[in-house]
């Protein structure tokens, strides 16, 4: 962890749409791969000029140190993911980071309960390998709408045992992950639930760790400008303290203990 | 090496080119970046008598070019600041500017007060804060209501007194004179303009605080016009700032008559852009044999090519 | 298809989709691109009583995600639009809308007068110009003097009176209530924001005019901000303008609270940018079961989603 | 002439840097390419998104008619021109056009003489081959500061006789193309100069047509927004008439009669 921040010039290795509007991009980048712990996160410089501006938030979704690369994935949406999507072989992209506070892991059981909705799998490889690494037994969650947002089945069935639930059925299941989450909790003591995803999802698994006790790690998502701490642009609410505060997901997250923070819809 | 130092308003800064308010925190984030001794100046976060939880989020809104910014002055107040924050920005080893908001006049002449202390160099009075409801640009927008601010603070510090400005008045004119007639030492243009934009999607307003303060590369020509205006109508030294990515842009700003320039939101693009400002000013001097760079500043109308 | 229509102060528009003035001169250039009967209305270029040959060049100046220009209201005068240029434009089968600047009370009110005509539809009254140094923004500013125009214009025709207000103001809302208690039938928001670049190789200012108006998708936040406020605190219906390219930005202002919408600078970029926003809107309504369009104006604080 | 005024999405055929910073860009556009006459220009849109904003006006350099091709040559200069140099193969690009008043011609000597002072050659190409198809004489002066400014000699050799000069004697000549031009007109009878270049070189060229009695015509460059007349931006100051009249670049230019125009610094 003892790589200084800096804003790295990172070559595209590699990138693959693996599902429709769903990208995978591999970079070379040393210093990120090895400093970088799961649920962190980079800001991409996205075009040359001043429009998009801001800089987007992707979380590192999976690195190989040993050979200087990571892999980021994400869902190409507005100007600056679809800007990113169209970068190849050899392009240079800009990357600040590694960013964040990500997952913390310390259970002595080493049962994990993975939750991944959508393109909220990203963190979640980075971490599922680091814990099989340590021996951890994990069940994945993986939730959609439709199968083509079940992403990356395959990546993590070489960590843990996976899940897959569609709001369309069709995959195995028809549901909500938060049903899933709902079955598994209740059939097994786990150690902790690592989370990310949209709002509502997250929203159900603060409450679900409330009513089972299992304490949760969720990823959260804020529009960031500086990402580092210093604009106060990212802020959700906390729960700490008597006075209304509030958190920075750039700095305090974006993985927050699943009581730390109030969502608000 | 070129020697850009400048004088503003009694402060001596090393070069013209300091981080803007807000948008730099209070130096610790970015000091893991870049050596913050290269900088002109550091402006801290607007800084209020009590701590502040800021506005609900979201608080950022992209724009074409900029974005809105509705933060609500979050900070932890003034004795925090001076207590918890301040010894420790000491080790940058740069000109400290606090930037200070009130409410009522009272609380920036105690703010003003309370920061005359060893460590501040000089104090920025933001009278031009969109994103509060009471004091802000509530008190920022009225030369008469200015002007009893900024005599108030001078009256209250020795330090120098830099009033910051916003650019949502009529005439920014007649602004600037009755604040410098009331005592400024020098005057920071422009604060954000005020903006909005709605969620398409939720059909809401995208800003938790509805509207929000526009900076970025969109509002240089507001920023850069209201410079022209005011530098050759008072006689302080004038902080230009507003969309500054460049050093292009902060040639600019003192074509345009300003003495020194201020970088803000170009860092969530380039957290770098302030030093490479600096070097890019230094290369330029060169290159144009400029010995003496202050002599361009105000040469777009000084008529000096 | 979906019914687009709307009415603006007694004007039925088949959509809401306008040029804005000076944008679009008086629509010949245009017509030979596309079918002009498409758009809501066309608002010609701003005339003047005696022609004017506008400012000396350079008139244009690119900036981030925007221009400034600074035409000057050149305009062969209003005889000669009478005479010349009207008469051809009804071949174009749309609502005309003709802008008017003056410099003095009385040649608003002349101009207001002589326009009143078959084929000219409503007027714009174009107090907001920032590129002459007399009228335009000098007598938009004032909320009383912009009303005595007002309220002389208003007298002087029976044509609806649209009035075009400048964002350039410390209280655009204090501006939209007094022109409209003077009989304003409608609003248009925004003109340009003044603004002004330097041209850092010639060290000069880079517009003929020194200063210009700042168009384009970087103003509108600022616009969409106008709009929020003043549909809000006044009665008549508003058109909103201000950076529009697309058909999620003319929601923007719709879901603000503008009743239509005029596109300016977009034109520049894509000069199909008006047709293919109407397009956009047709289709928005019929994937989002939107039976009468007109309910989501305003939608962003009324608060139906 | 009667094609339609339009929004081309034209594919690049190819993209070649002929020069440092010098670009020569062919593009499929049938119709310009049927519409064109020399002189006139396009207006690119540059970039994806609202920075650039303006399109950029750049003249048509050459028209094959029957393959429906175009090519343009351009200096890379700006946000603009620089993100233009980046297109390739198949890539498409947003051309409106053919717009403006390009030269005219209908000597009965048919002898003229082109001046074309850098990048300034761009739309004298065209020029040149139409009026070899009339079976004009053509001298051809190139002028620009370096070698490196001196563009497409060999094209124009093919339809006339060339004469190059640099500011640093890097070719045959060392001085101004205005020094060439004062030589030529000396030594014969012109029916019309056909100049485009830096302003500094289409005053010098007024002057002489002023001086000798040839007739010249000249293409100015001004900053646009529109293109098509529309906007009032682009204008030059005009000499017809009692009172100051502005002259559209974009509409009654950019070729205008030498004399028609005062051309400021
Ligand atoms: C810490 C963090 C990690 C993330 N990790 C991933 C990931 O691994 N894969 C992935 O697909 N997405 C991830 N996201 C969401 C991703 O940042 C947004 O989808 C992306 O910024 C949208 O940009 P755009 O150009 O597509 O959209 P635009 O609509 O053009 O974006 C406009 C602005 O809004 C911001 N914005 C839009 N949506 C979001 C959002 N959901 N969260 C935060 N800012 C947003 C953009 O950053 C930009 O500033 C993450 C977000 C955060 C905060
Ligand atoms: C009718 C016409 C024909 C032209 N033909 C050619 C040609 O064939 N080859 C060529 O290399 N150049 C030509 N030019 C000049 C060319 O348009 C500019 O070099 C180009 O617009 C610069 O854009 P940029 O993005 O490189 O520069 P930027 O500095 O990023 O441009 C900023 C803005 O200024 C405008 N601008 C900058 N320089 C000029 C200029 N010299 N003339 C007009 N507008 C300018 C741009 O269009 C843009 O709006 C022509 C200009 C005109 C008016
Ligand atoms: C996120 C953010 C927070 C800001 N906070 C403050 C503040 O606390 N006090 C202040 O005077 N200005 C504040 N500003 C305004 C900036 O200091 C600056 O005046 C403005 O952003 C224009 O410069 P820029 O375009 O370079 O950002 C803030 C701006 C941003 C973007
Ligand atoms: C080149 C140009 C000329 C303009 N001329 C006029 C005018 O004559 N009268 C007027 O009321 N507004 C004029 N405007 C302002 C526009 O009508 C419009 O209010 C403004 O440009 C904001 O909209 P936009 O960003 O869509 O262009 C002009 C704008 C431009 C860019
Ligand atoms: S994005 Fe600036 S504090 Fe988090
Ligand atoms: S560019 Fe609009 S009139 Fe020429």
């Amino acid at each position: 962890m003892e790589e200084p921040l800096k804003d790295h010039h990172c070559p595209v290795l590699d990138q693959v749409m693996i599902s429709p509007g769903y990208y995978l991009l591999s970079l070379t980048a040393p210093q990120i791969a090895r400093a970088a712990v799961p649920g962190q996160f980079v800001l991409i410089r996205c075009g040359t000029r001043y429009d998009p501006f801001l800089r987007r938030p992707l979380s590192i979704h999976q690195v190989k140190r040993e050979r200087g690369e990571i892999s980021l994935l994400y869902q190409a949406r507005g100007t600056g993911t679809r800007w990113l999507a169209g970068r190849g072989k050899g392009d240079l992209v800009s990357l600040l980071g590694p960013l964040g506070r990500g997952f913390t892991y310390s259970g002595r059981e080493k049962r994990g309960l993975l939750v991944g909705a959508g393109v909220g799998v990203a963190p979640l490889l980075f971490l599922a390998g680091e814990l099989a690494a340590l021996e951890w037994k994990l069940v994945i969650l993986i939730g959609a709408r439709t199968k083509a947002g079940i992403l990356r089945v395959e990546s993590f069935q070489r960590y843990g045992f996976v899940k897959t639930i569609t709001g369309d059925g069709s995959t195995e299941r028809q549901g909500t992950i938060l049903s899933l989450l709902e079955e598994e909790t209740k059939e097994t003591d786990w150690e902790g639930i690592y989370a990310c995803g949209p709002r509502a999802v997250l929203k159900g698994v603060q409450k679900i760790s409330r009513e089972t006790g299992v304490p949760a790690q969720i990823s959260l998502e804020e529009r960031m400008a500086c990402g580092v701490g210093a604009c106060l642009g990212c802020v959700c609410e906390g729960t700490a303290g008597e006075v209304l505060r509030y958190l920075r997901v750039c700095r305090e997250g974006p993985v927050f203990d699943a009581g730390e923070v109030i969502l608000h819809d | 090496m070129i020697d850009l130092s400048v004088e503003i308003a009694g402060i001596k800064l090393k070069n013209p080119v300091m981080v803007a308010s807000g948008t730099f925190g209070f130096g610790k984030e970015y000091a893991s970046l870049f050596n913050l001794s290269k900088l002109g100046a550091l402006v801290t976060k607007g800084l209020t008598l009590h701590p502040r939880p800021g506005n609900p989020p979201p608080r950022i809104w992209e724009t074409p070019a900029g974005l809105l910014n509705a933060v609500g002055l979050q900070n932890p107040g003034v004795d925090f600041f001076l207590s918890e924050i301040l010894p420790a920005m000491k080790s940058f080893e740069v000109p400290i500017i606090a930037n200070i908001a009130g409410f009522t006049i009272e609380e920036y002449t105690q703010l003003a007060s309370r920061l005359t202390v060893p460590g501040i160099t000089g104090l920025e009075v933001n009278i031009s804060c969109p994103n509060v409801k009471a004091g802000g640009m509530a008190l920022g927008a009225v030369p008469e209501l200015a002007a009893e601010v900024v005599e108030a603070v001078v009256k209250a510090t020795s330090l120098p007194v830099i009033v910051k400005l916003t650019p949502n008045v009529t005439d920014i004119v007649a602004l600037a004179t009755a604040v410098t007639q009331a005592g400024a030492h020098s005057l920071s243009l422009i604060n954000t303009l005020l903006g909005m934009a709605v969620d398409v999607n939720s059909r809401r307003p995208a800003l938790g605080n509805i509207t929000g303060g526009l900076s970025g590369p969109a509002v240089r020509p507001v920023a850069v016009r209201a410079v022209w205006q005011v530098s050759q109508a008072v006689d302080v030294p004038i902080i230009g700032m507003g969309g500054i990515c460049t050093s292009n842009d902060a040639l600019e700003f003192i074509l345009a008559g300003a003495s020194a320039v201020a970088v803000g939101s170009a860092h969530f693009r380039d957290p770098l852009a302030a030093v490479k400002i600096i070097e890019e000013l230094e290369q330029y001097c060169i290159e144009n044999g400029i010995r003496d760079w202050k002599q361009i500043i105000g040469a777009a109308w000084k008529g000096q090519n």
